[in-house]
């Protein structure tokens, strides 16, 4: 019992880790349906700069919030040089994107040099205790209630605003809304950078998770968003979350019960959600 | 050991340098009077840290060998760096380039074990010298073994022998912790015949994805097994050191035991403070007159920087091949060479080395070491215990 | 009467191509001006340019004294233009109710009490509020679109082809609802069923070419057997 | 045969393979030829993959597995057997089997999925084959891979280049004619409109395993070439590295051309080989990875359907305009409506 | 008379809203049926249904006495029934002609051929240009679909439709949003294909003139049932059409 409660818990955590990334990748992939492989990027300046400002200043919450202003930065400008000459076409999007990663990540090194960087969590949340004999890690929890909270402020805005509303209608039919009277460039590009600053913040957090931070990491990472924002369905918050939590808990028990086909937990799991069902998990057949 | 005959003798002669790649300083001397060494090693992607290790001990172990004259037995010395980006295809590209277009005499590298593979062929085709340094693949020297390679750096079996020397007894009980690919196989396998030739008891043996985020499996399944020591082979980033420590593996009473890599991963072991476990080189640990050099050299050179990990690396393949030149005076013809460096002894930054003749591994010092904090660092630094003599780390041979 | 949007020599390319060549007209405020013309003669065109969903390469178009060629199109749209695009726009994966709230620009009393008289108008947009937009019926598909363009306060509506796909009795309310709107909305319209575009429009200009080429009374025109021939097609 | 019915773009391209075969001649230094090899190898690939994507509309992120297929089966053989030339055949007929066997199998399974979702299923399958090299390790010497010998004849790099080339020549013409086919235009209405193919008569499914059969052979191909050129395998013949490479080259070149992948193949090969080789002019040029991906995005801004797509449309639309012009004064057609036409005016 | 294709108790729900309502009708070989009925009566679905295009939750589907319900739409257009679409569905990025003449070759036994060039066939050529013809859109062979107008791609359909050569066309609003001057020249073609007598027609309108001058048969449909059927001179003398369909008074439109 006690292991399954361990496994639950620390699946659950690298579900939400997963969740945060995927978040951004949602607005943007599954909503936009903008096939963004600079997210990855978007997601280690996030992690670089949070990082930095942490390490300088002592202060954690400075550097989430740096990292949330470099995503929003970055996000601006990767939607306005990148991204608006390429909306509807996939093609086009999986080049320049990817050049942009290139950029970006090559970037990095530039700027931070190419060795990775240790991170800690912050003192307060180092650590681990027992609750009976259930191993609770301090960090992990923290996760999971950001996570949370993450996935309940986009709901609302989605659900709530007419917001989510108007980006789903203007990717279906761009000129229909603007003859509606809605600026949907700007809409798109708030849109753009909310989903770029959701990556940057979980690079961020992703660093004392980790322990450490590196520049390859983002296209490792953005690969697995993308299989949870498939697999939820796309477009799909909820349909995310779920995968994510999914994706984590399958990685632990897979790791656990079955080691061998641990590596290939995420890729079984996706063909397995997609050939039984082949729109993702939360989206209804269409 | 294989004798492929070849066939490029026809092209070399019409070799046309079809493309300008010089990255040595160097002016080379009338031709002839020229020893030209090729370095490949990963000057960009995800191994460029090493590769730019490997690239400055290289330089200043010419630099040592030859006390800064860059000439051996009256022959200048040029040597030219490609960048192998970590893929093998532009690895073998770069060293084709080498060979043919810059007609080097000795190829050095390189950062990654597939590189190198996708390489040491081509040494044997161009009958070639090659120094492989850092690759730690057993195979190289083993399964994929062939006469032209010589290989400086330590072997991923050497590093068994020595996490092994420095915990396994009789009837202790040993779990390893790898990565689920080649190099943490290698590791662990390795460490676990190993130990259990000294004694140990192997209890548990765990592979976790590289990538994983995650290991409360894994370490869940080694609480579970009990072993007095755990020993944890691992390289790259996503390091499991913080949930080991999180997940109070000590406090079940094992211990946790591991290589220490280079600097950079030395903040992620802060947790780790105290452990016991062992490491190829750390530039406060040898204490001979080629390291204080060394380290003298790279601070003035570098800003103050101590050399790392490879940067020994890098410096000893430089003094194996000026030493098999001062031996050969100056000869580069390649049977000659190999004779001579086969059993061939040399100091290194890492003590004596000598390329033991079955498979032309270097048999080298590894070091016993402690993880303690430090003063002067926000991080722990490994603090010697003993140094392994190159004896006590011999791999078996593989190439059979 | 004033003219509410007038288009003075507007020349249009659709990429390369040179799609409108000449087009001038008047739209008088509280009438329907109807425009006419054979298939490919320029008629969708000119309601798109309107909109700004097309560069106006040359000539002005004014609406209300302002010129608005060039404007961004939410912009034109944010001047009280209305707009029923000839292949519908219905956003496919939204419910019908949803597509009505992308278009809502307010939620206050008046645009309450316009919805309900839509959904009056069209009782089938209730029956099947909670369905996708792109389950619809091809007229359903219509009558959506129309309503759309019917909760908001407009200055001008640009209808175009209203009456396509829709069953007779349909087509009647459809009129009608034109007709009760006009009192506060000016409407410019592109309709192929002459029949009902000869009932409510006040003015017709004819689109030939992409360039405007007659231009009258609708009471006029119905008498005119030639003009009619020659440019419509009708004997 | 009738010469005079031979299109002239077949003249124009044998006169380049002509030209081709005499490089090896001129350019004799083994590198370059080597690095013209990889130009040749990864031009098969590439097309094979604008057969899926240019020609049926199919994205997928997992094309490397059939590659991936034809290297380690090639590497296998000639590691296990002598390296004779009977073995290469062996080789190239067990890759191609087992690439036929595996394509139709993942066709059957995947096709019917919806663009995007095809896309990540095929990532997916792709990172099984990953993981199954990975941890077949007694075969595949895992993540480190394995070296292997060759017959006399394939060693020599003049003979390798005329083999890859004679490839790569009969390949182009070989899938130009597929494309060109009853078939071929078939595939082209898939990738237009799947719905309306079907309600014409098409089995739309047969095509589209057929295509990826086609694909799944040509890349398996692809595959043995590459892993002889290297004379080594590992695992990294199945990365998704490789995918992106391979769908950078048919995008740069231009989708559904088929000799646009032969010259995105060419431009990625030598921009790489150049650019990297700056890094030896100058330090500034250590980056020279930042060049590279900016080369990616000013051929998404100058080129937008890629080298030859853009081109191509540039031209054909000017001979058009003005044979129109003539006709009709209002001359215009042939240009696909701008899929973004809102941005126009900002 | 033959009943060439005929159907019974056909019904289809789309959640819990029944659009099509346990139809049973017989279309008569080689007559031309029309099909009318308010908007969302469930005209285009039932068409839907006969071409496959969706599968009924009851009911079966005979045709010439065989019961296709099971078959793909690939192998009804196969067996013989081609329809039109209400909305514009063609292929945007290619010519026109080359629309027609996908359709041509879809007829012939070349489906799979992959070795010969695709110009070796002159003969898909040729009757693709004369269907272009039939319809007026030869001056537009060249130009891509997704140029033309809205009306031009309408006739574009007719053409794809015809080049299929089955033995029943179902037209869905073939005239929608085609000009007052281009109706006549489709009515004719129309006409022409149910002269020369070998082919079934079946017809979704709302032009009330269209179907009375040409229809032998007129079906009705609300709310999924098959209210009323007859011919057309029945059909407009029935009130229930008169009120739910045509709306009050029915004065003759001009066209
Ligand atoms: N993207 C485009 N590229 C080139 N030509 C185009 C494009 N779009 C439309 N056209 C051409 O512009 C002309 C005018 O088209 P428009 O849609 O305005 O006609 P229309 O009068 O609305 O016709 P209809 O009554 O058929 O709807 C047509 O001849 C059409 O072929
Ligand atoms: N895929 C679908 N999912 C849900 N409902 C549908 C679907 N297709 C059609 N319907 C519903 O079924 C009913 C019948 O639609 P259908 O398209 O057959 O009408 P129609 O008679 O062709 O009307 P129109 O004359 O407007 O084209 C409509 O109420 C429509 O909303
Ligand atoms: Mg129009
Ligand atoms: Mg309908």
């Amino acid at each position: 019992m006690d292991l399954i409660s361990t496994l639950v818990i620390n699946g659950l955590a690298t579900g939400m880790l997963i969740f945060l990334l995927a978040a951004g990748l949602t607005l943007i992939f599954g909503l936009m349906s903008v096939l963004n492989f600079a997210h990855g990027g978007l997601f280690i300046w996030g992690a670089y700069t949070g990082v930095w400002s942490y390490q300088l200043s002592g202060s954690f919450i400075v550097g989430i919030i740096v990292a949330i202003v470099t995503g929003l930065l970055l996000g601006l400008i990767t939607e306005r040089l990148i991204i608006r000459p390429v909306y509807g076409n996939h093609i086009q999007q999986i080049l320049i994107t990817l050049g942009f990663m290139l950029v970006l990540q090559e970037f990095i090194k530039v700027v931070f040099g190419p060795n990775q960087i240790a991170v800690s969590p912050p003192a307060f949340l180092q650590g681990s205790f027992y609750v009976g004999d259930v191993i609770f890690i301090k960090y992990r929890l923290f996760i999971i209630i950001l996570g949370l909270l993450v996935y309940f402020v986009s709901m609302f805005i989605l659900k709530r605003t007419r917001i989510g509303l108007i980006v789903r209608a203007g990717v279906m039919n761009k000129e229909m809304v603007q003859s509606l009277g809605i600026n949907i460039r700007l809409v798109f590009m708030l849109v753009f950078m909310v989903g770029s600053a959701m990556a940057a913040l979980s690079g961020m957090l992703h660093a004392p998770y980790s322990g450490v931070i590196y520049a390859e990491m983002g296209l490792e990472f953005s690969i697995l968003a993308f299989i949870v924002v498939v697999i939820g369905g796309m477009g799909s918050f909820s349909g995310s979350l779920f995968a994510a939590i999914l994706v984590g808990i399958a990685q632990a028990f897979m790791a656990y019960y079955v080691p061998a086909l641990s590596l290939a937990v995420n890729m079984l799991l996706m063909t397995v959600v997609l050939i039984f069902r082949p729109q993702g998990l939360f989206k209804a057949k269409g | 050991a294989c004798s492929d005959s070849n066939d490029t003798s026809g092209e070399k002669e019409t070799s046309s340098s079809t493309e300008e790649a010089d990255g040595s300083e160097e002016v080379s001397a009338e031709p002839g009077e020229t020893i030209k060494i090729g370095v490949l090693a990963s000057l960009t992607g995800a191994l460029e840290s090493y590769g730019d290790q490997t690239k400055k001990g290289f330089e200043l172990g010419i630099e040592y060998a030859t006390d800064g004259t860059m000439e051996v037995a009256g022959k200048k010395i040029e040597y030219i760096f490609k960048d192998t980006e970590t893929d093998p295809t532009v690895a073998r590209q770069a060293a084709i380039s080498l060979l043919e277009d810059e007609e080097v005499d000795f190829l050095v590298g390189s950062s990654s074990s597939g590189d190198t593979l996708a390489v040491t062929p081509l040494a044997e085709e161009y009958e070639k010298i090659m120094v492989v340094e850092p690759a730690a693949a057993d195979s190289i020297t083993g399964s994929e073994y062939n006469d032209y390679v010589f290989r400086t750096a330590r072997n991923s079996s050497q590093d068994a022998f020595a996490a092994a020397a420095a915990v396994a007894g009789e009837g202790v009980k040993i779990a390893t912790l790898a990565p689920d690919y080649s190099f943490g196989h290698d590791g662990a396998k390795a460490f676990i015949s190993a130990a259990e030739s000294l004694g140990a008891e192997l209890v548990h043996e765990e592979y976790a994805d590289q990538a994983a985020t995650d290991f409360t499996a894994n370490i869940q399944k080694i609480i579970e097994a009990k072993p007095d020591y755990l020993y944890v082979v691992w390289a790259g980033a996503n390091t499991p050191w913080n949930q080991i420590v999180d997940m109070k593996v000590e406090d079940h009473g094992i211990k946790v035991t591991t290589g220490v890599a280079d600097i950079a991963t030395l903040p992620t072991m802060t947790a780790l403070a105290g452990m016991e476990g062992f490491t190829l080189y750390y530039h406060t640990l040898p204490d001979n007159e080629v390291n204080d050099w060394l380290v003298e050299q790279h601070k003035s050179k570098y800003d103050g920087a101590v050399p790392d990990l490879f940067t020994a690396g890098g410096m000893s393949a430089a003094l194996a091949i000026v030493e098999a030149l001062k031996q050969t005076d100056g000869d580069t013809n390649t049977d000659t060479l190999m004779e001579t460096m086969e059993g061939m002894s040399f100091e290194t930054p890492k003590g004596t080395m000598t390329f033991r003749e079955e498979d032309h591994q270097a048999l080298q010092e590894m070091y016993s070491v402690t993880l303690e904090e430090s003063d002067e660092f926000d991080y722990p630094v490994p603090v010697l215990k003993r140094a392994l003599t190159p004896e006590e780390t011999a791999p078996p041979i593989m190439n059979q | 009467m004033s003219s509410l949007l007038r288009l003075n020599q507007v020349e249009a390319f659709i990429q390369k191509f040179h799609i409108l060549h000449d087009i001038s007209f008047e739209v008088p405020k509280g009438d329907v001006t109807v425009l006419l013309g054979r298939n490919g003669a320029g008629k969708t065109t000119t309601l798109r340019t309107i909109m700004g969903l097309n560069r106006v390469s040359k000539g002005t178009i004014t609406f209300q004294g302002e010129e608005i060629s060039n404007l961004l199109t939410h912009r034109i749209a944010n001047k009280g233009i209305g707009f029923v695009p000839e292949e519908q726009g219905i956003f496919g994966e939204l419910t019908v109710g949803e597509n009505m709230r992308v278009a809502m620009k307010k939620e206050d009393e008046e645009t309450t009490k316009r919805m309900e008289w839509v959904l009056d108008l069209f009782p089938d947009l209730k029956k099947f509020w909670k369905k996708p937009g792109g389950a619809l019926s091809g007229g359903q598909k219509q009558m959506l679109a129309i309503a759309r363009a019917y909760v908001n306060e407009n200055e001008l509506l640009l209808i175009d082809e209203p009456s396509k796909g829709l069953a007779p009795i349909i087509v009647d309310k459809v009129t009608e609802s034109i007709e009760q709107m006009k009192e506060q909305t000016t409407i410019l319209l592109v309709e192929q069923n002459f029949l009902m575009a000869s009932k409510i429009g006040k003015q017709f200009y004819i689109i030939d070419d992409g360039k405007t080429v007659h231009s009258g009374q609708m009471d006029e025109l119905k008498e005119d057997k030639v003009l009619m021939k020659k440019y419509l097609g009708i004997s | 045969m009738n010469l005079a019915k031979v299109e002239k773009s077949t003249w124009i391209y044998l006169i380049f393979s002509l030209l081709l075969v005499i490089v090896p001649f001129i350019v004799t230094g083994r590198s370059m030829q080597f690095i013209i090899i990889q130009f040749f190898i990864f031009a098969i690939f590439a097309m094979s993959y604008d057969i899926l994507l240019g020609y049926t509309g199919i994205i997928s992120f997992g094309h490397v597995m059939f590659f991936g297929i034809g290297a380690y089966s090639t590497a296998i053989v000639m590691n296990q057997f002598d390296s004779t030339v009977l073995s290469f055949i062996l080789a190239i007929i067990i890759a191609i089997v087992l690439a036929a066997i595996v394509s139709l199998i993942v066709g059957v399974l995947t096709l019917r999925l919806k663009s995007h979702f095809y896309a990540m299923l095929t990532l997916a399958l792709a990172g099984l084959f990953l993981v199954g090299a990975e941890k077949w390790r007694s075969l595949t010497g895992g993540n480190d891979g394995f070296t292997f010998k060759l017959p006399e004849i394939l060693r020599d790099s003049q003979n390798f280049y005329m083999l890859c080339l004679l490839s790569l020549v009969l390949i182009f013409f070989g899938l130009r004619r597929l494309t060109k086919s009853p078939f071929g235009r078939v595939l082209m209405a898939i990738r237009e409109n799947e719905k309306r193919t079907e309600s014409l008569g098409y089995k739309i499914v047969h095509y589209k395993v057929i295509a990826s059969v086609v694909a799944g052979v040509v890349a398996s191909f692809a595959g043995v070439l590459y892993s002889i050129s290297l004379r080594f395998v590992n695992t990294s013949v199945f990365a998704t590295d490789m995918t992106i490479d391979v769908l950078l080259m048919t995008i740069i070149g231009g989708v559904g051309t088929l000799i646009g992948p032969i010259i995105g193949a060419g431009l990625v090969e030598f921009a790489h080989h150049w650019l990297s080789s700056l890094a030896d002019v100058h330090w500034i040029f250590e980056r020279w990875i930042i060049l590279y991906g900016i080369v990616y995005i000013l051929v998404v801004i100058f080129f937008p359907l890629g080298i030859v797509g853009t081109i191509q449309k540039k031209f054909f639309n000017r001979q058009n305009f003005q044979k129109k012009k003539q006709q009709n004064h209002r001359g215009k057609l042939e240009e696909g409506r701008d899929k973004d036409e809102i941005y126009r005016n900002g | 008379m033959e009943a060439i294709l005929e159907t019974k108790d056909l019904s289809i729900a789309f959640g819990g809203h029944v659009a099509v309502n346990a139809v049973s009708v017989k279309i008569t070989e080689k007559k031309f049926t029309s099909i009318i009925g308010p908007n969302g009566a469930g005209k285009t679905t039932f068409f839907n249904l006969l071409s496959g295009q969706l599968a009924p939750t009851n009911g079966t589907i005979y045709f010439k006495g065989r019961d296709i319900t099971k078959l793909s739409t690939t192998n009804r257009t196969r067996l013989g029934i081609g329809r039109s679409f209400q909305i514009t569905n063609v292929f945007p990025n290619l010519t026109v002609h080359e629309n027609v003449r996908l359709a041509v070759q879809s007829q012939a036994n070349v489906r799979y051929q992959m070795l010969a060039h695709f110009n070796h066939y002159k003969q898909f050529k040729e009757k693709a240009n004369e269907l272009l013809k039939i319809v007026f859109l030869d001056d537009k062979a060249d130009s891509l679909a997704v140029n033309l107008a809205h009306g031009e791609k309408r006739k574009l359909e007719i053409a794809m439709l015809l080049a299929l050569e089955t033995e029943i066309l179902l037209l869905d609003e073939p005239t929608a949003g085609m000009s007052l001057e281009e109706v006549p020249a489709i009515i004719d073609v129309i006409k022409k294909i149910k002269d020369q007598g070998d082919r079934t027609i079946v017809l979704i309108e709302h032009k009330m003139d269209m179907i009375l001058g040409m229809s032998d048969e007129v079906l009705v449909l609300y709310h999924g049932e098959l209210i009323a059927r007859g011919t057309p001179e029945e059909i407009i003398e029935n009130e229930t059409v008169q009120s739910a369909y045509l709306g009050g008074e029915y004065d003759e439109q001009l066209t």
